[in-house]
């Protein structure tokens, strides 16, 4: 059948559809959407702590139930429902498909329905802030016998305990990671299996190989969290006591098998922001990434190491001292790898020819923060200055320091370069810089002067510091109403961005099809990519990132056109790289 | 620069020189790498580099620059280790030869104090249970106090900024740690592990006071014969 | 389209969509039950006295199921080699005995639970509780949680098959019968993990 | 100018013997020894001492899974790949089991708790 003049009816072609970059839009929507909610929670707590007791306005009075419900549900929120269907799902099914040169995922079926369960996901958490009792307070660790409703939970009310918000998160908790798991099992077969001609390992583009990475990761550590998400569900809804200390459970359970996966989750959440940074650098540095294979090398060994320093999170929890030190040293060992996937996009500015476009703006503020946030992570990784720091508002800064980035830098960074692509529209350029340098001062306003107050003592998830004297007293107060103050205008700067997005879909007028002279097999197709997304699938001649080759009359050659000094022995090349994979095949 | 609490504890100017330590040696990395970012972005951005050099980064004499820094970065990280190792083992390792023996238990929402009976033994018929929000722990002063922690319902988190010292308290466990307070004062202890409503509001004190003054409260516990709740 | 298939398979190995996809989503729930064991273990070498509780089950039934398991993994096995040869009735009549296995595990694990519950031995086991011996209760929240996990993997593999023999009958997807086959092997699999940690290791 | 179907997951052929043939092990004999195994588990434990009895009862369920994932899975034919997720499973969880093992194992309960 013809992809171009196929006919479908609204809702197999935009609600119910398998095709990959539906639904990689239908994950992105969903996930400003939660993001939208996630802030606005934060503007309502960030605003009671620089002005407690007053009336918040668009809101009203914030008593400490709500505040720890806020809390909590924020950090789900922006960690579960906007980083990973943003970063993993939608970029993951936007650029997948494209960037390997096929018409669509492996399993579109089971595709369309991990965003719908994804969309269930959402629909379930939100749903616990309405119910009696409100969502859940207890810090998005969920610790129990907090979360295991207490330490009396004996025999509860089945179904008052299934609709209290501790349940309906746990539940929206599950959901979430069965969709990301299919999406990731749909990734790993869609880039092992039905790669274009030519497309060898070596030739994938960094973000591909990386939302892999990622999904690998979080396929092997969310495992047991699942597990262990039963057994609180079931503490919860039944009463048993799989966390109960005066049953014989141990909430130190828990902490191990939250963190397990807790902490691999960051690097899940990491992972494709830096791919977005290796496409984004080459394409307007003008030069090939720096070290492509060496960045591939290293994220296979963060990928491993991720698994091996989960409990640095539990320093001061009373686990064992030498295993602290075993976790300090594992902890310190995978910001090698990290600090050399950084290096690395930095040696690639050098010697380029660098374009700021508004692309390259996000990803150099991206690059920029996250140094913050990785170095103070220095202080943290070691354990002896973390009992001191460990719930402080340093650690809340330190990993605002890296999520927001990686997040929301790495989103911004990925939607102002691949907009032209999926819209064939160009979203505007002096909005995008506008929204860009609002956005990084800002950021910089809410969080920075917060290391101090964590330096000085302020601990976490406290809706009214008047009883502790170590922060209530200046310049500390004022840090706090610089934050909110910045806070809200990082909040209002994000409207910039919605009203270029509309704007631009409306005004602008059709794109070109490549218009960043980008090498990588994605800006082959038309812009928007029909359903099927290739006229002819593309063959591959050589890597991603062939800007500047000398000798080339371009300066840049798409992966689809064979340069001067490369070979088409496509059988060759093909397996030049396979491992012993390509041995043992079948007999 | 006092960004810190002033400090109290005798392991707490440790903690603050391997503040000071590793953040010379972040400062260093940072403004290094602020370097390598910023720099080209002057001397080659379009205008003044209108053609880019082509460098793919994995031949040797290319790379060799990541390697070096990473063995860097590597050197300072087992400096740091090693610099932290023996402050790790005071406070986490087994507790000095007690001076004084107190027992705080965890609950929402405040903290319990147990000062030893006459005997001198926890947990016995004749302890003296301090259960009260904003109630205070006295210590004497200069003298290695030795304390169980214990959760009664769901966990807590034991921290006295000034001391540098922190603790999460699980229920089902108990954890022995101390500290030695060298400067007379009140100073808050708090929560940092949310555990309720009033979380916020789940704060004590310590009080250090000198020998004489601390002997003379206690005796007045015993004679008071404190409140006898919570415990069994 | 010829042309396009070529380009289309050209896969890094040899394994076939379908396979890969059930292979990545067993090593996924083999985490999932992993952890879970994982957790009974830390529990079970920290409380001994959880043997006395193991005592309860019945071995025989436990080993009945075992048997019942792997007999049906053979018959699906010869399921899928019908498949291969594309014997649609032998492909149906093998998937039925399997789906007839699967029943029979079902049945047999009610018939233990409800042994076991009239022992008093349920999810929280309150007349444990109120001896005192919530450790002992403990057991049985595992027990109940792990066999409960499993069997509601056995009653999807049924569906799924279910599903698949309508297919079949169509003589449509005679490649799904293998999928439905590991996956059902991989049920087998925690099976034969669940057996010794519940029944047999006392 | 061609244009490409959408890939539908329905329409996928019978993979093809001659690319995606693998042997069939004797099945039979795989569930007899399977069979056979189960029988020695069963009755080992009421023949030596408790602990070389718990041992070979897991040697067994060891040599079961291996027998199950080689010969009914197939895992024998399948490339070094797929092999290799699966172990990475394994070695995870040891990881996971061995990382908590101090923390949750070697903690005594502590009876003595204030209620």
């Amino acid at each position: 059948m013809d992809a171009i003049t196929h006919k479908q009816s609204f809702w197999s072609k935009y609600l119910f559809s398998t095709d990959h970059k539906v639904i990689g839009m239908q994950y992105a929507i969903m996930g400003i959407i939660m993001a939208g909610v996630g802030g606005f929670l934060a503007y309502v707590f960030r605003y009671n702590l620089a002005f407690p007791g007053k009336s918040i306005p668009l809101f009203g009075h914030l008593d400490a139930m709500h505040y720890n419900a806020f809390v909590t549900c924020h950090g789900m929120i922006m960690v579960f429902w906007v980083g990973m269907p943003v970063l993993l799902s939608s970029l993951g099914n936007l650029l997948i498909p494209l960037m390997i040169g096929t018409d669509d995922m492996a399993f579109p079926t089971v595709n369309m329905m991990s965003f719908w369960i994804f969309f269930l996901s959402a629909v379930v958490l939100i749903s616990s802030f309405f119910v009696p009792g409100g969502a859940f307070g207890g810090g998005w660790t969920m610790y129990p016998p907090f979360s295991a409703g207490g330490y009396v939970n004996h025999n509860p009310d089945f179904f008052k305990a299934l609709f209290s918000g501790t349940s309906l998160m746990i539940l929206a908790v599950a959901l979430e990671l069965v969709a990301m798991l299919m999406g990731g099992i749909n990734f790993l077969v869609t880039t092992i299996n039905k790669r274009a001609k030519g497309m060898t390992p070596f030739r994938i583009p960094i973000v591909v190989w990386f939302i892999n990475i990622a999904s690998v990761i979080f396929m092997f550590s969310v495992g047991p969290l699942v597990a262990g998400a039963f057994m609180l569900l079931f503490d919860n809804i039944l009463g048993t006591g799989f966390y109960d200390p005066a049953r014989g459970g141990d909430p130190m359970l828990w902490e191990h098998l939250f963190w397990f996966f807790g902490h691999p989750e960051v690097y899940v959440l990491l992972l494709p922001a830096l791919g977005v940074l290796a496409e984004v650098l080459p394409v307007f540095a003008r030069k090939p990434l720096f070290a492509y294979k060496p960045i591939i090398y290293l994220a296979l060994v963060s990928a491993v190491l991720s698994v091996l320093v989960w409990a640095h999170h539990q320093f001061v929890a009373g686990i064992d001292p030498r295993m602290a030190t075993f976790f300090s040293i594992g902890t310190i060992l995978i910001s090698i790898p990290f600090a050399g996937i950084f290096l690395s996009f930095m040696a690639t500015l050098w010697g380029g020819s660098i374009k700021f476009s508004v692309p390259m703006l996000w990803v150099l503020g991206f690059v920029g923060l996250f140094l913050i946030g990785g170095l103070t992570g220095l202080f943290l990784g070691s354990n002896t200055f973390d009992i001191y720091a460990h719930d402080t508002y340093f650690v809340v800064t330190h990993f605002h320091y890296t999520l927001f980035p990686d997040i929301f830098f790495g989103f911004f960074a990925a939607v102002y370069f691949w907009f032209p692509k999926f819209t064939g529209k160009e979203l505007n350029k002096g909005l995008g810089k506008l929204h860009f340098w609002l956005t990084f001062f800002a950021f910089n306003g809410t969080w920075f002067l917060l290391f101090f107050n964590g330096l000085a003592g302020q601990h976490r998830r406290i809706n009214d510091y008047s009883d502790f004297s170590l922060v209530m007293k200046e310049p500390y107060i004022t840090f706090e109403k610089v934050a909110t103050i910045s806070a809200i205008i990082l909040i209002l700067t994000q409207f910039i961005f919605l009203y270029n997005l509309f704007i631009s879909l409306v005004k602008a007028k059709k794109g070109i099809r490549n218009p960043w002279d980008a090498a990588t097999l994605e800006w082959v197709a038309d812009s928007p990519p029909p359903h099927g997304n290739f006229q002819t699938y593309p063959e591959v001649f050589h890597g991603p990132y062939e800007y500047s080759v000398p000798g080339e009359k371009m300066d840049y050659i798409p992966q689809n056109v064979q340069g001067k000094n490369d070979n088409n022995n496509i059988t060759h090349n093909n397996y030049e790289h396979e491992t012993a994979a390509s041995l043992v095949t079948d007999k | 620069m006092n960004i810190f609490p002033d400090n109290v504890s005798t392991y707490g100017q440790e903690i603050d020189n391997l503040f000071w330590l590793i953040f010379a040696f972040v400062a260093i990395a940072f403004v290094i790498s602020l370097f390598i970012l910023l720099y080209p972005l002057f001397k080659y951005s379009s205008k003044n580099a209108p053609k880019a050099t082509y460098i793919t980064g994995e031949k040797k004499k290319h790379f060799k620059w990541i390697v070096v820094a990473l063995v860097l970065l590597l050197g300072s990280d087992f400096i740091i280790l090693y610099a932290e190792h023996d402050a790790w083992g005071q406070i986490e390792s087994v507790p000095p030869k007690a001076d004084v023996k107190v027992g705080i238990i965890a609950r929402q929402w405040n903290w319990i104090f147990v000062y030893p009976g006459p005997d001198g033994i926890l947990n016995t018929a004749d302890d003296v249970i301090v259960d009260d929000m904003n109630s205070s722990l006295h210590v004497p002063i200069n003298k290695n106090i030795v304390f169980e922690l214990r959760s009664q319902d769901v966990i807590h988190s034991f921290f006295l900024a000034n001391a540098r010292f922190k603790q999460d308290v699980l229920p089902g466990r108990t954890v022995v740690r101390w500290f030695n307070l060298t400067k007379e004062g009140k100073y808050d202890i708090s929560c940092t592990q949310v555990c309720g409503v009033l979380h916020s509001k789940m704060r004590n004190f310590v009080v250090v006071e000198s020998g004489d003054k601390y002997k003379h409260y206690i005796d007045s516990l015993y004679s008071a014969n404190g409140r006898k709740t919570a415990m069994k | 389209m010829s042309t396009k298939q070529q380009h289309l398979s050209l896969p890094i190995n040899k394994v076939p969509e379908g396979r890969l996809g059930i292979w990545i989503l067993i090593s996924g729930e083999l985490v999932i039950f992993g952890g879970l064991i994982a957790c009974y273990l830390q529990y079970r070498l920290r409380y001994p006295q959880w043997s006395e509780m193991a005592a309860h089950t019945s071995t025989l039934i436990g080993a009945l199921n075992t048997v019942v398991l792997l007999c049906s993994s053979f018959t699906i096995v010869k399921a899928h080699e019908a498949a291969q040869r594309k014997d649609i009735a032998k492909i149906l009549t093998w998937m039925t005995c399997t789906i007839a296995g699967g029943l029979i595990f079902l049945v047999d694990k009610s018939i233990e639970y409800t042994r076991e519950i009239g022992e008093g031995f349920t999810f929280t086991s309150p007349h444990l509780q109120q001896t005192g011996d919530h450790i002992g209760s403990l057991f049985w929240s595992f027990y109940y949680i792990m066999t409960g996990l499993h069997g509601t993997h056995v009653l999807v593999g049924m569906i799924a098959m279910i599903i698949i023999m309508f297919q079949v009958r169509k003589g449509k997807n005679l490649h799904r019968v293998e999928l439905a086959g590991m996956y059902w092997h991989m049920v087998d699999l925690i099976w034969i993990f669940l057996f010794p940690l519940l029944y047999i290791a006392k | 100018m061609e244009t490409i179907a959408h890939n539908n997951n329905d329409n996928v052929i019978f993979p093809d013997p001659a690319t995606d043939y693998h042997g069939h092990p004797h099945y039979t004999k795989v569930l007899l020894s399977l069979l056979a195994l189960l029988s020695l588990s069963l009755v080992v434990g009421y023949m030596v001492s408790p602990w070389l009895a718990i041992t070979i009862i897991f040697a067994t369920a060891a040599w079961k899974t291996a027998l199950v994932m080689r010969n009914f899975m197939h895992l024998k034919f399948e490339p070094l790949l797929v092999f290799i997720v699966i172990a990475s499973v394994l070695l995870i969880l040891f990881a996971f089991f061995f990382g908590v093992y101090p923390d949750v194992t070697a903690v005594p309960l502590d009876v003595t708790q204030p209620h």
